[in-house]
């Protein structure tokens, strides 16, 4: 790099706990979320493989059943609220989105950084509840459980939710109002990676559903705390307005986690497929689509809750249509497939394993919103393979690819493919061995959130535990090839995949603001079918390397 | 040149544009908290009308016709800190301001006052405070206060905010330049208003059921 | 069951035949459509691999009518699916008119169920075969759920309200019942059997849990215990509406509105008098909200009920 | 100065409106009451919006937009739901 631009990584901008801790600059915040989003998806994780491994027999003999609660409560409060809700958005959303977009940092750099404090705070509140004793409430807080049984650090636990909440609206609002005014001249709307068009449609999800969840818990906390009795059935309060408000944020939160899983998946086929994503404005649309349907469907997790049968009939119904937007996505990305030259670096391995994924456990989606069906697999084993095929096999599985994918963008260096195939693989067994036989449970009837069961579950539990040690494996191996490579890897090339996006014609590791100038923008994303991509720039902007 | 706050915008009428933009999606996301809790007072008056109707003329009409009209007047000063701040009048900008978070204190204390004699009264059902209710059906008149207090408070915190806001606003007024006073004086304008139309709200839903 | 190995779950109820054919329906569909699509992309995968000598010309095709013709697809198999689920859905709203009517009350945690007879019994739910069976439920402290995975049903028992369930069991035998809605801390312990035996053996094993006063005769107690009948009976100083009979019918409000006087009327009625006061009374019944509790409440309802010439458990004929 | 003359308008209309709904409080309209309450209601909000808060720009109206479809999607479908 040339001497004149000074510092010329945003890595050697400084190295004290300051120039970390104070820093306003996105993909410096964006790290401080990777790092504390890591931590607890990994406390996360072990909660879960206790779990599995009590569950290995039919009685609770390893740990007792208000603690087997308490882990399944924090194992969902955590993964939620601490992991899936932020991870991509904060992390790769907030490194990538400028420099997606050709700004030099997001609107509100500052907001930002705050937004990462307030998620800090906020997960002390949790981390308290978790090391003074726990929440025995299941990550749905539902009453008058939570407000008048529930014997743990309830409150504490609702309260750090509640904060957390505060910087989930930071960052969608941060998000907007940077998609809306900060595109490069020449970005139009139909020229955004798809990956920008679904940070915005969840950031739309995160400002217009978080408040009520924040609603919701506020009147749980104040019940607690104050004795203020809103849910209470004995003043009259109702408990199944408590899981209409619940499930007004928790259902389109779902679509907060996963469509910008489907967003990384939509830059990764194209580049390793070498071609253009297939009906981008079909995806690009049906992205806004979900975010806006996500709204509709809350009340078909209420089917048997005692709401009125004419209101479940109308959910189902919505919940069918909602179907439809994510049909077209799978479809679009098999398509994309076609006629391609595809090779299987690690970032495509997950981002292949993604699509089967999404699509059995969207496919599972179908029997829950099907009336009669959901019925019997409501609440129970069913309902959990289902989350989980979105929410880890969709958006883990995704997080993964985007990490590998952004890897040399983000640090500079490149890791072991050999290592990551490998690691991308045992997930996906791994995967499969635990959550496919929660469907074969659900259907026979297990419901969850159970401490012990009948002996005859056993055979399914046993293989989903040994599933559940592979699993822990495949998420704990890119932690030390991923962590080695920081030291040992290769300097990594500005572009190493040959990609189309702007983030990729900055150096690896970009400069500290991004853009020395502004690029202009001459044609859409994936632009992979064009002539002579290596040679011609979107705007020159940067001098050639020495 | 260099008439931006942030070095993300390349000119400030980019910068105004985002500044304004991102408050109304605040004011949009308030809207949703807000919303939530009147959903909840809605289903319990579509339940509990009659308890709800008598409890509610427990609550002093005379004080929340005169906070309403205090906050009222609060926003009509914040509209002219917000006129002035645009013309560059600084001086009467700041009087504004201090009219206008004055005037929100005063909402405060009248609300306290209002505490006070309803907790005098025994018609706070929180920390454990006895809750004495002569009318019919306390148990949902209990329900209607809780919800009360629960709106009010919240309503009361959001205008603490409006307040702090505006005494941040003022404490960094002497070193900001032009520009970034009117794009705070705007953004915290449009916060407050927002609290004002909360009220607006509140107050006929909470001290107006058929008098 | 195979090797003893769970692959299929019980059917024993007249709806869980039903509920698995569209479940299987659904299975087909998924697994087809599932497996093609891994198939498409697998397929892909391996042809056009990095340096495989695929043909990839005529790379840009027109991809409008693919769209459209694959969203068409998609929409019309989920309002199919949609319909099927909703018609067998829509069921649950409607027991036979001459079903067996159980209360059943979930508490931390056990479930307690009272037969018609006043027969009562923890965590064990005895029904005859062949015979429709309602269980009126309500929850004394959080919500539970009452589940039997071999008849396909499930329903809340919610705190404030009551819910409803019903099922024909079709196979004698002992089946699972759980509480399927998370309640604290011993929720995996909050569960039983259902014993579902010929309707003789039904009948010999009511008759063996004792004499007892029936559920409703239980609520006839109560109801003079705490003074309902004071105002309620006939003859009295106070004007109060006459019971007898109510249960089903519609009844006229003060604010010009007619309501039938269903379960939810009548529970109201006792917790909260005055949200639907009858037209040309005068609001001055306490509330009871708090001074009775959910199993007293079903008793008065069961009494409330006998008033009433059988049958008409479903408020639509 | 015209804009001082909108401001100080919407402020007369405000107090106005206030009064309105505070007398109406007093008349017995059946369950009409409710429904003034909340007609003044918004009727002041779209004083205060337009007035007071500028509401004018593509951008805030979206938002705007977008609040008010969400909260009766909120309304709406938990009535029903209900």
């Amino acid at each position: 790099m040339t001497s004149a631009m000074m510092p010329s990584t945003y890595l050697a901008e400084g190295s004290s706990p300051g120039a970390w801790l104070l820093t306003t600059d996105h993909k410096r915040v964006a790290w401080l979320y990777l790092v504390s989003l890591t931590a607890f998806f990994f406390l996360g994780g072990a909660m879960a493989v206790l779990m599995r491994v009590e569950l290995a027999t039919p009685a609770g003999d390893l740990v007792a059943d208000d603690i087997y609660n308490r882990l399944f409560s924090l194992h969902g409060i955590i993964m939620v609220w601490f992991f899936l809700v932020p991870s991509i958005p904060a992390t790769l959303g907030n490194f990538l989105l400028p420099l997606m977009i050709g700004a030099r940092d997001l609107a509100f750099p500052r907001l930002n950084l705050a937004s990462w404090y307030v998620f800090i705070f906020g997960s002390l509140f949790a981390l308290f509840s978790v090391v003074a004793g726990g929440v025995d409430t299941g990550w749905t807080f539902y009453t008058p459980l939570s407000t008048l049984y529930a014997n743990g650090f309830v409150s504490t636990a609702a309260l750090g939710v509640f904060i957390v909440g505060f910087s989930t609206i930071m960052t969608g609002i941060n998000f907007i109002v940077t998609v809306h005014t900060l595109r490069a001249p020449g970005l139009t709307w139909f020229r955004l990676p798809i990956f920008v068009w679904t940070l915005y449609a969840t950031s739309l999800v995160m400002v217009l559903a978080t408040p009520v969840l924040a609603a919701s818990l506020i009147l749980i906390v104040l019940e607690r705390v104050f004795g203020i009795g809103i849910f209470n059935p004995d003043l009259g309060g109702d408990p199944l307005l408590f899981q209409h408000l619940f499930w007004f944020y928790s259902h389109p939160a779902v679509y907060i986690m996963i469509l910008p899983g489907m967003g990384v998946v939509s830059e990764v086929l194209p580049c390793f497929s070498r071609r253009p994503l297939f009906g981008y404005k079909a995806v690009a649309l049906s992205s806004m689509a979900i975010a806006v349907f996500g709204f509709l469907v809350w009340g078909h997790h209420m089917f048997v809750s005692g709401q009125s049968a004419y209101g479940s009939v109308i959910f189902s119904f919505l919940s069918f249509c909602v179907a439809i937007p994510s049909a077209i996505k799978v479809f679009n990305w098999s398509l994309t497939l076609r006629k391609g030259e595809i090779s299987f670096e690690t970032s495509m391995l997950y981002a292949l394993f993604f699509l089967g994924l999404f699509t059995f456990g969207g496919l599972a989606g179908l029997f829950l919103a099907a009336l009669a069906v959901d019925v019997h697999l409501h609440d129970t084993y069913f309902v959990i393979a289902h989350f989980h095929y979105i929410m880890v096999g969709g958006m883990v599985t995704a997080y993964m690819a985007g990490l590998h994918f952004w890897w040399p963008k983000l640090t500079g260096r490149m890791y072991s493919e050999t290592a990551g195939r490998i690691a991308a693989t045992v997930t996906f067994v791994g995967f499969n061995l635990t959550f496919f036989p929660q469907y074969m449970l659900g259907f026979d009837g297990m419901p969850r959130r159970y401490h012990t069961y009948p002996p005859e579950f056993q055979f399914w539990h046993v293989l989903s535990s040994a599933g559940a040690v592979v699993l822990a494996i495949g998420y704990l191996m890119p932690l030390f090839y991923l962590g080695s490579s920081l030291f040992r890897g290769a300097r990594a090339p500005d572009n190493p995949w040959n990609a189309t996006g702007l983030e990729w014609q900055t150096s690896s590791p970009p400069p500290p603001h991004n853009f020395e100038t502004i690029p202009v923008v001459t044609r859409p994303a994936y632009a992979y079918d064009m002539k002579g991509l290596e040679h011609e720039r979107f705007s020159p902007h940067r001098p050639a390397p020495p | 040149m260099s008439g931006t706050e942030s070095i993300v915008f390349d000119s400030p009428r980019r910068e105004w544009r985002a500044d304004t933009f991102a408050m109304w999606v605040f004011v949009g996301s308030e809207a949703m908290l807000f919303g939530a809790i009147f959903l909840v007072f809605l289903f319990a008056h579509i339940d509990f009308g009659p308890a709800f109707a008598s409890a509610s003329k427990h609550l002093s009409l005379p004080l929340g016709t005169f906070n309403t009209a205090v906050l009222i007047t609060s926003s009509f000063t914040m509209a002219l800190a917000h006129m002035f701040a645009l013309h560059k009048r600084w001086r009467p900008a700041v009087w504004s301001l201090l009219a206008t978070s004055s005037l929100g204190v005063c909402f405060l204390v009248v609300k306290g006052i209002e505490y006070g004699k309803e907790i005098d009264e025994g018609l706070a059902p929180l920390l454990g405070l006895p809750f004495r209710y002569a009318g019919p059906d306390p148990v949902h008149a209990e329900f209607f206060f809780s919800l009360y207090f629960t709106m009010t408070c919240l309503h009361a915190l959001h205008l603490v905010g409006g307040i702090l806001a505006i005494a941040g606003l003022l404490a960094f007024w002497p070193k900001a330049r032009p520009g970034n006073r009117q794009r705070r004086v705007v953004a915290v304008g449009l916060y407050w208003h927002f609290v004002d139309i909360v009220w607006v709200f509140m107050f006929p839903v909470l001290y107006l059921i058929n008098r | 069951m195979s090797f003893g190995v769970p692959f299929f779950p019980q059917e024993a109820s007249s709806e869980a035949g039903h509920v698995d054919a569209l479940f299987y329906t659904l299975l087909a569909f998924a697994v087809v459509l599932g497996l093609s699509l891994t198939g498409l992309v697998v397929g892909y995968a391996v042809k056009y691999r990095v340096g495989s000598p695929a043909d990839r010309t005529g790379r840009r095709s027109r991809t409008m009518a693919l769209e459209i013709a694959w969203t068409t697809a998609s929409l019309i198999i989920a309002f199919i699916f949609f319909g099927w689920g909703a018609v067998l859905f829509v069921r649950r709203e409607h027991p036979p008119a001459d079903a067996l009517e159980i209360t059943g009350l979930g508490k931390q945690w056990m479930w307690e169920f009272r037969h018609p007879g006043g027969q009562r019994e923890i965590n064990e739910l005895h029904v005859p075969v062949g015979k429709a069976v309602v269980v009126s439920l309500a929850a004394q402290d959080v919500i539970h759920s009452f589940y039997v995975p071999a008849f396909r049903i499930k329903q809340d028992a919610v705190p404030g309200r009551t819910t409803h369930i019903w099922f024909i069991a079709t196979e004698p035998g002992r089946y699972h019942l759980f509480c399927a809605q998370y309640c604290g801390t011993q929720h995996s312990e909050m569960g039983g059997w259902v014993t579902v035996m010929a309707p003789e053996q039904y009948t010999s094993w009511l008759n063996g849990q004792g004499e007892g006063d029936t559920l409703a005769a239980s609520g006839e107690k109560l109801f003079r215990a705490l003074g309902c009948s004071g105002c309620h009976g006939a003859g009295s100083k106070v004007r109060a509406p006459v019971l007898e009979g109510i249960f089903g019918r519609p009844v006229a409000l003060a604010n010009q509105q007619t309501v039938i006087a269903d379960e939810r009327y009548l529970r109201d009625s006792i917790l909260n008098p005055n949200k639907e006061i009858a037209a040309g009374y005068e609001p001055v019944m306490p509330s009871f909200d708090g001074l009775i509790d959910e199993g007293e409440l079903q008793m008065l309802l069961a009494y409330l009920k006998s008033l009433s010439p059988r049958p008409s458990a479903g408020t639509k004929t | 100065m015209s804009e001082l003359q909108k401001l100080v308008f919407g402020y007369v209309g405000l107090l106005a409106l206030l009064a309105l709904t505070v007398g109406s409080s007093f008349l017995d309209l059946g369950g009409f009451n409710v429904a003034l309450n909340l007609t003044i209601a918004a009727a002041k909000t779209v004083l205060i919006a337009l007035l007071f808060m500028h509401l004018t720009g593509t951008l805030p109206r979206l938002a705007v937009a977008a609040a008010g479809l969400w909260l009766v999607i909120l309304f709406g479908l938990t009535v029903i739901g209900r």
